[in-house]
């Protein structure tokens, strides 16, 4: 037996709000960054169930594109926040607020 | 190809004057603009046209057309020629810019070459405007001469030169967009294929606008028509559009004025006449008695407005709103004397008012103050330039056998027969009342500038002027003369070329 | 004779050729000028006298020289185009006019030899080139054949009385006067435009003569009854008669717009000669008289021209006893004589008028250039109460001013009494047929008693006495080029009367009345202009009190017994060695008169508690409300603005909420309109 | 005429691959050689990328590579495909790569706001460390753009993407111990991170409603009415797409991260984003709504005109974007708002569209995204420039700078005068263009009229502030109280300053040819 498409989608969805939830609660940038991923696993959870349910790869394809972005955009991520580390000595994404209106 | 050539050599002499080094530009600029200048007089003598460069039947002179853009649908096009309304403006302009550049010699002393680089870089615009045929040709320039005339009041300007050119330049800006917009509706609702303005004139004669996003055509020409007129009215000016021009006037250097009263407030009225009372003559019946109000109120209330002022640029600048007036009244008679005359106005007010400027620069290059509560007596003083000044007055003031009082004769009289508009005695009545407000501000100012025992507040030593600023107000005084005593110099060829107007449009 | 004709654009060219000069070269010739005026102006009086003499032998002309601006407009008679020129009329009024202006003008240049060279006078060359333009904006303007170059000529008339009155310009006075003589004339001027376009509109035509004039057009049009401008012909003939008229009281000084003539004293008293005797101040009779047929079309307009004149002719003469200026006395006097003029022409008596105009020039040139005389002789003190006595030290002056004097007052046999009778004999004729003239005629005929009165008590006070002060003790001499002018003029005052002793025709029938031949083209002049055709016109009938000889004698007697009166009352008072001011005892009443009814007081609080103050306002509301409806619009969008960025707050937590939202808004207007949630 | 020698077909691809390899051989440079800060080389290695990767985009273009039809005919000697008959958009990969003439016109965009940044940073970034890794960023950024503007699949497209994004990041925050270059770099990673998950979840959805991610293969599947049972999902998976593309060109509300990165980003950087970057980021817009979402058959799908959604979006941007400019007192921070400005009219081009035509208002678009590389890269140069002398950031810092550098200044009213899109300069047109393709579009849809009045007011609003900048160079006075002492004339900078602003006329009296060009380019991706 096997579990229709429908389900995946709300797990992806609610994945993907749980992600969104981080993202505009966490202040810490780490917990931020982690929260984007959660939302782009939710993007690969549909692709990968989509992929399932047309009975094509190429969504499997793309969430493995997704995840090697994923991986690059994550480590230019930290170096980001590296440097945002020396010089606000902190990695709170809301210190850094001095070019505003 | 003379208008190219023209046009070629002012914006080269802009850029050779831009770059060359301060000491000469002013010799150097006042040499080149002898060329446009001797050209364009030259196109004066040669010129062969006949009936409006817009309507059937108009034989444009020295015209040129080769297609510029091919968008879609529509043709955008280099096309220039000259008729018997812009040719005397070109020439206007030629001549006027000449001596602005001579009258700027003396008070313009920092920035030459980049001053007299922009002022020819004007000439070059506002040559365009009156021989471009092309809407887009014709927007261009007439959109490129606000720029540095921005650049000229703000750069050499008076106290608070930069509120008056900041206002001036998005004030007239907007103004454009409106009319922009406007026409360009206007000929998506026509059934054309290119800008040039005479196809689009055609088009609205036989025909006229069909409905555009579900408004009806005629409502389109309507509306249309109202909104280039106020886009026009801000440049021309007509009460109540007409608080940029004060600040201006008072603000720019001598030379800017000139031009500015003498030059571009004709932009205005030129776009009036081209346009809207070219182009819609329905729609000028419809709104006869309105534009009238309007013109009346601009000559008295400008007049008044002029009375109560005591810096002379002021008063002279509010009664440019108040001559502007006279031309809108002549526009809207809608008869040969009355478009002519207006035409004529535009012409001798441009001569009349840069004679003015000119004068009252002059006493400021000498006294630092143009305030009549300043000084008395200057006559005393500076004898010739206080004789021109008084002359340019009686100018301003319509005395006859000079253009001020040709020009206002006409118009007048057109007025006062017009058939278009109704009431048009009563209307030419009031408008005339300004020719005696204009005597009494003009007679107070000078009866206490000039007049009386010799005073001036200001710690300056006052001397007689120098030649170079004196020359150019003897040759404008005397085309002012030239043309009262024989306003059939250019009226013949102006009302050429606005006799089709009225049979198009049918002189009711 | 056709010489004459071709050679009349001269008359005119020559004071400009002078004028020129003078500019130009003033400075570097002998009398700054004045020489170069006196040629001209000489060269024009020979010319007109030429030009009187081809009349004369039955000659007139009518040239167009050249088009100042022609073009389509449909009058509204009809006529499909309209032509505006510039041209001559050459015929008996208008010869007789050149004469006048073009001696009057050399007299005034010759006498100016005496009373600005040689009182050391800077600016001359100034001086001599107004004078010059003066001289040809008024014969151009008395030659014009159509009315707008009359109009415009009457303007560059108005220009120069400005530049005169207004050559001391280093006097606070001087320049406001000339102000207000230009003004006030210009307000004037505005109804003559007016008038001057909407006849042009009319009949599509100005010209003064011949089958195309806007007379004759006029005529036509009340007889075929026509509409014209929604009105019926003879109203429209009679307002735009009227709107012209308003150019005329303004030149002319009539009430209402005399204010600025008394003013324009301030000017050198040459130049008061000039404008009171033959330029500005006749231009507007002269006027009337040259479109009379137009007038005469319209009792209506002939009516309040007749009581415009009779009224101010009162008016003044009453203002003119209490001055105590030599020249304020002549100014008012002037006003007071126009008055006649413009009743006798209102009257239908054209002949009269122009017979009075004639006269006036001569009697009232003489009277300016003796108070000028007189005023070399004191020394430029104008004062008569400092005078006295001068009869003795400057024979000369004395009798040529009382020559004037005589003729002012209208005393037979000098010129003056002709004229005026005359001019009252019409009025009382029209008067009897329609009694509502009866009141001009009283008017005028009591102005002759005040005129008699205020004439010889200048004259007594000036002349008659003990010196009442140094100056008057010695006087400064005089010279030739003085009293050669005064000699010229006084011999004419005394004598100008021969030209139409009408009352003498009608009491002998001697065929004497020369004028009136000469006016009604018995020698020569367009059969449309002569005083019979006008005759025809004019709408008044006339009676008389038994026949016209004894109304004749009873009008004469009535006059000359008021002006005698006058006279002898004036010797009484003042022909005294310590005369007093007796119209102190006038009281209040003389301060009104002193104060010359407040007419002056009202036009200056018209000009400066009414139309100032307004215009303030007017500046108030432009600066605040339109132009800070202006501003508003910036500042308000400047405002929007400010808000606008603050959406940026900086923190980029609040960057991804306010991401999420919009997001989700699009999403759900999207999803709203799409139909998704369903 | 030559039998002309035929390229293969991947040889189409040449400009951005021309771009990758200048990339690599930087790396390769770099890492034979750390440390080095021999700028003439890296920097001319850089230029010469570029350059090459234009002139190709260019031959490619004149040579009518991926147009068809008699357009094609140019008697070039190499051409790619056939020179007489044209060869039509070249697919490549299976079509997850096209090269037609839309690809290449936003190719050589991209190609010269590069060639313009790297000789400009030539001086700009003298005295950094990283020379190296900077320009081989640059480049690979320029790579993922050049990309995007032939990507044809959502797959490539969103490679492409993040291959742009990710160096763009780095180099926002390159000046490592400016606190204003990494706040900039940080958020706008952040907003970048997040933006792209929207992104992949809205092309997730999408696959999920169609089944495929080859954006022709999306159209049938759409037109062949398979999709119908997902309308919802397709919509909101469309309007996820619209969300990621708005972060890319900058549109509210996914804008928010441009003032900051703009504002603290090294000047050319911020010049490369805004203008490369953006016109970037509406190729793909572009491409995917014409080619993926053809508006007729889509809108039988989801029941809606999806141009309403780009109408709104439009209208406030532009808004936006202009309001807050107009008083700000950073002159980099105004450009930035301004840029955004910028992206609401450029909607214009898909908002305008119309089931039947259109093409002339796309091309519009396409028109300003070219003008605006030239005038608003200029702008940000200029901005450069006046870093490079230190003076300061604001309006007043720059009161009279004209009395010291006249010509550059007079480039830089140039600039401002074109971005208000007056006369006589090439903004003038685009801009005009736009507002007519709005006009026509009109006649069908009345609610353009709203987006044709929005794009007045904003224009005379944006007037208010350009001019503004351009009385405080030329009108001001200097405050005399600090006297500056630039140093010399960097001749990089001034020479992409100056090229920038010839082009920015050059383009008024020869708009032809462009105009042309681009509604060319937009009728070909409109009828496939």
């Amino acid at each position: 037996m096997t579990v229709g498409i429908e389900y995946y989608v709300l797990l992806s969805l609610a994945l993907f709000c749980i992600g969104l939830f981080g993202v505009l609660t966490r202040r810490n940038a780490l917990m931020f960054l982690m929260s984007v991923e959660l939302m782009l696993n939710a993007a690969n959870i549909n692709l990968i169930a989509f992929a399932f349910y047309h009975g094509n790869l190429t969504g499997q394809v793309f969430a493995l594109f997704t995840m090697a972005l994923a991986a690059a955009e994550v480590a230019v991520g930290l170096g980001i926040i590296l440097v945002l580390y020396r010089n606000f000595r902190d990695v709170d994404v809301t210190v850094p607020s001095e070019m505003r209106w | 190809m003379m208008i190219e050539t023209i046009l070629a050599v002012t914006f080269a002499g802009a850029l050779l004057t831009f770059l060359a080094p301060n000491r000469i530009a002013g010799k150097l600029a006042f040499a080149i603009s002898l060329i446009p200048a001797g050209l364009s007089l030259w196109l004066f003598t040669a010129f062969d046209g006949s009936g409006n460069a817009l309507l059937e039947g108009g034989e444009l002179a020295f015209e040129n057309r080769t297609t510029w853009i091919e968008l879609g649908a529509y043709e955008i096009s280099w096309y220039v020629g000259v008729d018997g309304i812009s040719l005397p403006l070109v020439v206007l302009t030629t001549i006027l810019t000449t001596l602005a550049i001579m009258s700027s010699w003396t008070p313009i002393d920092i920035r030459e070459s980049q001053f007299y680089g922009l002022v020819l870089f004007i000439e070059a615009n506002l040559i365009g405007v009156f021989v471009a045929l092309d809407f887009f040709m014709w927007f261009i320039f007439w959109e490129a001469v606000l720029i540095p005339m921005y650049l000229l009041i703000g750069v050499w300007g008076g106290p608070r030169r930069k509120y008056a050119a900041i206002k001036f330049f998005i004030y007239t800006n907007v103004a454009s967009l409106v009319m922009f917009a406007a026409f360009i509706a206007l000929v998506f609702s026509l059934d054309v294929s290119s800008f040039g303005l005479p196809e689009v004139t055609q088009a609205m004669l036989n025909g006229g606008p069909d409905a555009f996003a579900g408004v009806a055509g005629s409502t389109v020409a309507s509306l249309v028509f109202i909104a280039m007129f106020l886009g026009f009215a801000v440049k021309v000016p007509v009460v109540p559009f007409h608080t940029w021009l004060p600040d201006a006037h008072v603000e720019a250097p001598t030379p800017a004025s000139v031009l500015l009263a003498g030059v571009l407030l004709k932009m205005g009225t030129y776009a009036l006449l081209r346009f809207n009372f070219t182009m819609f003559p329905d729609q000028v019946e419809t709104y006869a008695i309105p534009i009238a109000v309007i013109a009346v109120i601009s000559v008295i209330y400008g007049a008044m407005l002029a009375l109560a002022q005591t810096d002379l640029k002021r008063i002279v600048a509010y009664s440019s709103v108040s001559s502007m007036g006279y031309v809108i009244l002549g526009l809207i008679a809608y008869t040969h004397f009355g478009v002519g005359g207006a035409t004529f106005q535009m012409v001798s007010h441009g001569l009349i008012s840069g004679l003015m400027f000119m004068a009252v620069g002059v006493i400021y290059n000498a006294t630092h103050t143009r305030m009549v509560t300043d000084m008395s007596g200057m006559a005393d003083k500076m004898p010739i330039a206080v004789g021109i000044l008084i002359a340019g007055a009686f100018g301003y003031m319509g005395l006859p056998l000079m253009s001020g009082f040709a020009a206002e004769y006409f118009i007048f009289f057109g007025a006062f027969g017009s058939e278009v508009l109704s009431y048009a005695p009563v209307f030419t009545a009031l408008a005339m009342f300004g020719i005696v407000i204009v005597a009494g501000y003009l007679l107070f100012a000078m009866q206490r500038t000039l007049f009386g025992p010799y005073r001036l507040e200001t710690d300056y030593e006052v001397g007689r002027a120098p030649l170079h600023d004196i020359a150019p107000m003897f040759v404008l005084l005397g085309l002012i003369i030239a043309l009262g005593v024989a306003p059939e110099l250019i009226f013949d060829m102006i009302l050429d070329a606005v006799d089709p107007i009225l049979e198009f449009g049918g002189e009711a | 004779m056709e010489t004459a004709f071709e050679l009349a654009p001269a008359i005119v060219l020559l004071p400009l050729a002078a004028f020129v000069v003078a500019l130009l070269f003033g400075n570097y010739m002998p009398k700054k000028g004045a020489l170069a005026g006196i040629v001209a102006t000489a060269g024009s009086l020979l010319l007109s006298l030429y030009v009187m003499a081809a009349v004369a032998t039955g000659g007139q002309h009518q040239e167009t020289y050249f088009t100042w601006a022609a073009g389509d407009a449909v009058s509204e008679t009809g006529v499909p185009t309209i032509e505006f020129t510039f041209g001559t009329l050459l015929d008996p009024l208008s010869a007789l006019m050149l004469v006048i202006v073009s001696l009057i003008a050399f007299l005034v240049h010759v006498f100016s030899l005496g009373y600005m060279n040689d009182e050391g006078e800077t600016g001359l060359p100034r001086y001599y080139a107004e004078l010059g333009l003066f001289t040809f904006s008024m014969l151009a303007f008395v030659i014009a054949d159509n009315l707008l170059m009359a109009f415009m000529f009457f303007e560059l008339v108005g220009l120069c009385s400005y530049l005169l009155i207004g050559f001391w310009f280093r006097t606070e006075s001087a320049p406001s006067a000339a102000k207000k003589a230009f003004l006030v004339t210009r307000f004037g001027d505005y109804f003559f435009l007016l008038g001057v376009v909407a006849i042009g509109a009319t009949f599509g035509t100005l010209a003064f003569q011949g089958d195309g004039s806007f007379v004759a057009a006029a005529g036509e049009a009340i007889d075929n009854g026509e509409t014209l401008f929604g009105f019926g012909a003879e109203t429209w003939v009679t307002i735009t008669g009227l709107l012209v008229l308003g150019g005329v009281i303004g030149k002319s000084a009539q009430f209402p717009l005399h204010t600025w003539l008394p003013d324009a004293m301030e000017g050198p008293t040459t130049v008061s000669a000039l404008i009171h005797a033959a330029t500005m101040v006749a231009a507007g009779v002269y006027l009337v008289a040259r479109m009379f047929g137009y007038y005469a079309l319209s009792p209506t307009a002939l009516g309040i021209i007749a009581f415009v004149g009779g009224f101010t002719a009162l008016f003044a003469a009453t203002m003119g006893v209490v001055k105590d200026d030599i020249k304020q006395v002549l100014a008012y006097s002037t006003i007071s004589q126009y008055g006649y003029m413009m009743l006798g022409l209102g009257v239908g008596g054209y002949v009269a008028g122009v017979f009075h105009l004639m006269n006036h020039a001569f009697f009232k040139a003489l009277l300016f250039l003796g108070a000028g005389a007189v005023i070399v002789l004191m020394h430029h003190e104008q004062d008569m109460w400092k005078m006295g006595g001068l009869k003795d030290k400057a024979p000369i002056v004395y009798y040529t001013f009382l020559a004037g004097a005589l003729a002012l007052a209208g005393i037979v046999p000098f010129s003056g009494f002709w004229s005026k009778d005359e001019i009252l004999f019409d009025a009382i004729i029209v008067g009897l047929n329609e009694p509502i003239f009866l009141a001009a005629y009283a008017m005028g005929l009591l102005a002759v008693f005040f005129t008699g009165f205020y004439t010889f008590r200048m004259v007594f006070l000036t002349f008659h006495g003990e010196p009442r002060s140094d100056a008057a003790r010695d006087p400064h001499p005089v010279s030739w080029n003085i009293k050669f002018p005064l000699l010229t003029l006084g011999v004419l005052a005394l004598v100008a009367g021969i030209a139409n002793l009408a009352p003498v025709y009608k009491l002998t029938g001697l065929e004497i009345t020369y004028l009136e031949f000469w006016l009604d083209g018995q020698y020569g002049g367009y059969a449309d202009l002569t005083y019979s055709a006008y005759g025809d016109t004019v709408p008044f009938g006339t009676d008389y009190i038994g026949s016209e000889t004894i109304t004749l004698l009873i009008a004469a007697g009535l006059g000359l017994g008021l002006a005698v009166g006058g006279a002898v009352f004036a010797m009484v008072l003042y022909n005294v060695p310590e005369p007093e001011p007796h119209t102190e005892n006038l009281g209040s009443a003389r301060t009104v008169l002193r104060s010359n009814y407040y007419q002056d007081e009202y036009q200056v609080w018209l000009a400066e508690n009414l139309t100032l103050p307004l215009a303030r306002a007017a500046d108030r509301f432009d600066q605040t409300v339109i132009d800070g409806v202006v501003n508003g619009v910036s500042s308000v969008s400047l405002f929007g603005s400010g808000r606008m960025k603050r959406l940026q707050t900086g923190v980029v937590t609040n960057y991804a909420a306010l991401l999420i939202v919009g997001f989700i808004v699009l999403l759900v207007v999207l999803g709203v309109l799409g139909g998704w949630f369903v | 005429m030559i039998d002309a020698f035929t390229l293969p077909e991947w040889a189409a691809l040449a400009p951005p691959l021309l771009l990758a390899l200048t990339a690599l051989v930087l790396f390769a440079y770099d890492s034979i050689n750390p440390r080095s800060t021999n700028r003439p080389v890296l920097a001319g290695v850089a230029v010469v990328g570029a350059l090459a990767s234009l002139v190709t985009a260019v031959w490619f273009t004149l040579a009518g590579t991926g147009a068809d039809g008699p357009d094609a005919g140019y008697d070039l000697w190499f051409v790619v495909g056939d020179s007489v008959t044209g060869t039509g958009a070249i697919d490549l990969f299976g079509g997850q790569l096209v090269v037609d003439q839309m690809a290449l016109f936003f190719m050589i965009v991209v190609a010269v706001v590069t060639a313009l940044v790297a000789v400009a940073s030539y001086d700009y970034m003298a005295g950094h460390a990283y020379q190296a890794e900077y320009y081989s960023l640059l480049l690979l950024a320029a790579t993922g753009m050049s990309t995007m503007a032939a990507a044809n699949s959502l797959v490539t497209i969103f490679i492409a993407l993040e291959l742009a994004s990710l160096p763009s990041y780095a180099l926002v925050a390159i000046l490592k111990d400016n606190r204003g270059s990494v706040e900039a770099g940080l958020k706008y990673f952040l907003i970048g991170a997040l933006s792209s998950a929207i992104f992949v979840y809205g092309i997730s959805l999408v696959y999920g409603a169609t089944g495929h991610l080859q954006l022709e293969a999306i159209a049938e599947m759409i037109a062949t009415g398979e999709a119908d049972a997902y309308s919802g999902l397709l919509g909101l998976g469309i309007v996820m797409l619209i969300g990621g593309f708005a972060f890319k060109t900058a549109s509210v509300p996914f804008h928010f991260w441009a003032p900051e990165a703009y504002e603290g980003a090294p000047a050319p950087i911020a010049a490369f984003l805004s203008s490369a970057s953006k016109a970037a980021g509406f190729v793909i817009l572009f491409r995917v709504f014409t080619t993926a979402f053809p508006l007729e058959t889509t809108t039988a799908v989801i029941g809606l005109d999806w141009t309403i959604a780009f109408i709104i979006l439009a209208i406030v941007t532009m808004t936006v974007g202009n309001f807050a400019a107009a008083t700000q007192q950073n002159v980099k921070r105004m450009l930035a708002y301004s840029s955004v400005g910028h992206a609401g009219y450029a909607l214009i081009g898909l908002a305008a569209l119309t089931v039947d035509g259109g093409e002339l208002v796309l091309g519009a678009a396409m028109m300003h995204l070219l003008v605006y590389g030239f005038m608003n890269t200029g702008a940000f140069l200029f901005v450069g420039l006046a870093e490079y002398w230190g003076v300061g950031r604001t309006f007043d810092a720059y009161n009279g700078l004209a009395a010291r550098a006249p010509v550059a200044c007079a480039a830089l009213a140039v600039f401002m005068f074109s971005l208000a899109g007056i006369p006589p300069f090439g903004g003038f047109w685009s801009k005009y263009f736009l507002f007519t393709g709005a006009l026509e579009a009109a006649s069908a849809n009345s609610a353009l009229l709203l987006v044709a009045a929005a794009l007045v007011v904003n224009s005379a609003l944006s007037l208010y502030y350009y001019s503004r900048l351009v009385k405080a160079v030329w009108i001001n006075d200097a405050d005399p109280s600090l006297d500056r002492d630039f140093g010399g004339t960097p001749t990089g900078l001034y020479a992409a300053i100056l090229f920038a602003a010839v082009m920015t006329v050059v383009l008024l009296p020869a708009f032809g040819p462009v105009a042309d060009l681009a509604i060319d380019a937009a009728s070909a991706v409109l009828v496939s």
